[in-house]
């Protein structure tokens, strides 16, 4: 760990600075909601998101709290509780800046930046209409065979990658088990900051079993403790999402009222333990 | 077929359910992806009845999903050729197999904006056997053309494409993708439909065959396994579809 | 698992055809030693040897042994023990065609081929004599900025990874822990064969904690149990290499006929426990 | 500077332990290849005094080293930018920074050869402070022209390249590597050593100043934590080497 005056959300948020190009994990990854909270009432501005490699509620608090100017992403839904309306809403208005994607191009773009490669070739895609709208990424030829074209995705090298786990240590180390996409977020973005459950007392390089599942602390910027930091979602093996929420928030959400409603309710929430 | 929770008669899902599985037997690996339980319902009965010969991934399960490379690794196993069978949906499916899941008008400021391409534009490339999945079967969503390509059925000569377009399953009805001739050909419809019904609201063309047979129902065999196994192995991912989408036991 | 006819050493062995390219990992890692002595005593020839990314012992006796027709590896050593005699000795004679790499080339390339693509870009390497005399790696521009050359691997998807582990479960889930390496081989291959201290009787996915780092039985097509398989070399976490025989190896194998004896009192060694 | 295990004296490997360290102080991180006895002892002394500021990864370590993406990432955390120093060595390394780990004589029946480049054609242009390590220093090993270049010292304009030859420290002495001029200038001579010494026993030319600095030894702080806890840690991974290279605790 790197920055060691993040203490708490209010400092994690204080240090996620305008502008910044975010990256966040789809919604069964563990999606740093608590620390999300902290970010919209500092009231950051011109986010470029990056959906690793789709998003959920969280996409849709940030546009709907203006938060976002660009982002890039392969899908945004709340998923068994229908479209993401503010998500809609921002597009048909031309609110927010579009890349849309395709999952496994966000992935490839990030492992680029985690190899340090300008970019990464990558199969599919030739005929999508989201080449013809993403004159960032090129057709180039396979330089082994001729006549075969392949898409060349840039590198997405995050300011910050932001997400929520059960488990680290007092040295920055962080359990994700099997969501290794945190592992390449983490590795490809210049800065991390992780939300956790629980903070061991003991190093998780004890255990060799939970080694494997384990960011190294090298790569960890900042860890703040948040109990039920991914709330309203869930996260995996510890607890639900919180169905009543998001069904309120699916129907509130369709108008600029109801949002604004169920923001300013949200953000008024009793304040989570580390805060 | 109807939604009556008579024992003996399949619920539509479990018909939906019965058809799939009868599109991927045979298969040595079949993946689901997310916000699919009709699907994942289906691949888990194909692989009760395969005897232990195939693998099902169903995205979201804890118990079904034995991936421990992060969520690159369905599209890197489908690079590798080790998906035989996946399943991919459309807010409009086109008669070329072009699939929308972006929305309708001019992009970006879409009138209509769905979620996004997920991971369509790769897997439609790589599996070899992706069946088309949407239930609304209207003029809206089955169209001539899409407003927005997310995935195309068909590619040009010299793109390396070993996967595409199968079949596309619907409420209606069940057709085949030619991939020669880059059309779909009717191959079943559905009981208590007609082909005329499929024609009115279907917004391509299409072949079929001079006399189109009842897609079969689910014997009660199939529909045991449905009630059984697979609802009890769907619930973990898709509670409340599992709640509501089967009959009682029998 | 797809090749449940392969139960012990001996069918594993037999399963490996003449002219395989086979896939090897470095002494830390896990190597299957008595396999590779159960396919010396089945008499393998002409492999195509990849090193991942380096060798010892494992390559130099299957050099000695007449078994390797082509090797690619970024170096090949004894280590501590010094050079490796037969490697040495084949290369002097031109025995063996040799496709000398460098360590994150061999990486590279392995998780091309796990990716389905066709090549790889990596940095460095520019201005190395390795790339003059390996005509098979490609520079090409970057499509992202003119004037910035970066080198193309081929991908190398190997027919077959052996590897040594700890752990399987009945499955064929095969526990790694930290040695990735052996699950990018395992992808990137065609066919895995593991041979592994234990078989577990439950399934390795039930403790989360392990499941991290556990190779799927989708990648694995065989799993044969070898008590102490990686001897006369250790296997992390379990037991260390064996320092009277590398000792020995060291000093016997400079001579034709010192190598003819050590090999074939290795050959000798009491069946184990598998086979 | 000899091997007898006075405790007031550094042994010739305590010497080189302790100037590496120097080399590397105030590093963020600091790797440390396979077979490197000498800069694993000299990155864990540097650790030992940054009061918890550089990290250490030691190949081979299971207690110093956290990387748990598999042989790759010491390559990849390089390229991130996030290794500052490495440590690489030579069968023959040239004037120009060139090294040359796979063999003397024609390529590929070499005369002799060498294990071969390991990750030196990557490592050599991505880690900004690379210290070129060979204990024997003779004619031999610094040549005027490497026979096979594993890596280059420098590279042509416009080739990515943030990283490259820092020093390089031997038995006898230690240089700078100019990156402007590509090549060596003589930063100090080692106790005992002769500037007239090196420049007999070495096959390139090379820059140096008019008075030529003699090496410093470690003072008997450092050489104790040497002998403490870089000795018990060192031991993990080398026992070998740490029940020879040692002089007995103060």
């Amino acid at each position: 760990m790197s920055e060691h005056h993040i203490r708490d959300l209010f400092d994690l948020a204080a240090a996620v600075p305008d502008g910044a190009k975010l990256a966040v994990p789809a919604d069964y990854s563990g999606v740093a909601m608590a620390a999300t909270r902290a970010l919209i009432r500092r009231g950051v501005r011109h986010l470029h998101l990056v959906c690793v490699p789709v998003s959920g509620l969280q996409a849709e608090m940030l546009i709907g709290a203006g938060a976002v100017k660009v982002i890039e992403s392969s899908a945004v839904t709340l998923g068994e509780y229908g479209p993401a309306p503010r998500f809609v809403e921002a597009v048909r208005y031309g609110k927010i800046t579009l890349k849309d994607a395709t999952c496994p191009a966000i992935h490839a773009a990030l492992q680029a930046a985690a190899k340090g490669l300008p970019f990464m070739p990558l199969r599919g895609i030739l005929g999508s209409d989201l080449l013809a709208h993403r004159p960032d990424w090129r057709v180039i030829e396979n330089p082994f065979e001729a006549g075969d074209p392949i898409v060349a995705l840039p590198a997405i090298r995050p300011d910050i990658a932001l997400f929520h786990a059960p488990l680290a240590d007092r040295e920055g180390n962080v359990f994700i088990g099997r969501r290794r996409e945190l592992m390449t977020m983490a590795h490809a973005a210049r800065r991390t900051f992780v939300t956790v459950e629980e903070i061991s007392e003991t190093s998780l390089f004890d255990d060799e079993r939970l080694a494997a599942g384990v960011i190294p602390a090298l790569y960890v910027s900042a860890v703040v403790r948040a109990k039920s930091g991914a709330w309203p979602l869930g996260l995996w093996n510890a607890y639900e999402a919180d169905d009543a929420f998001l069904r309120r928030y699916a129907t509130l959400a369709k108008t600029d009222e109801g949002f604004a409603q169920v923001l300013a309710r949200w953000l008024d929430e009793p304040a989570m333990a580390a805060e | 077929m109807n939604d009556a929770p008579l024992s003996e008669v399949a619920t539509r899902q479990e018909f939906l359910i019965s058809t799939i599985a009868g599109l991927i037997a045979g298969c040595g690996h079949v993946a689901v992806g997310s916000a699919s339980p009709i699907p994942g319902s289906a691949a888990l009965l194909a692989r009760a009845r395969s005897g232990g010969a195939m693998r099902v991934s169903v995205l979201g399960s804890l118990r079904n999903n034995f991936f421990t490379d992060g969520g690159v690794e369905l599209f890197d196993c489908a690079a590798q050729g080790r998906v035989d069978a996946f399943f991919l949906g459309g807010g409009q499916i086109d008669g070329e197999g072009n699939i929308n899941l972006v929305g309708t008008g001019a992009y970006p400021s879409m009138e209509v904006r769905w979620p996004g391409s997920f991971g369509s534009a790769y897997l439609y490339f790589l599996v070899p056997r992706v069946i088309l999945f949407r239930e609304e079967h209207t003029r809206r969503v089955l169209v001539e053309k899409v407003d927005f390509v997310s995935a195309p059925g068909k590619s040009d000569p010299g793109v390396y494409r070993p996967g595409g377009p199968h079949a596309l399953l619907t409420n209606l009805a069940l057709f085949d993708f030619d991939r020669g001739r880059h059309r779909f050909r009717l191959r079943s419809v559905h009981p208590g439909h007609s082909v005329e019904e499929v024609l009115d609201n279907t917004g391509f063309t299409f072949e079929r065959p001079q006399k189109v047979p009842q897609t079969p129902s689910p014997d009660p065999e199939t529909l045991a396994l449905i009630r059984g196994s697979v609802r009890d192995e769907i619930a973990e991912v898709y509670p409340r579809f599992a709640a509501a989408a089967f009959a009682p036991r029998g």
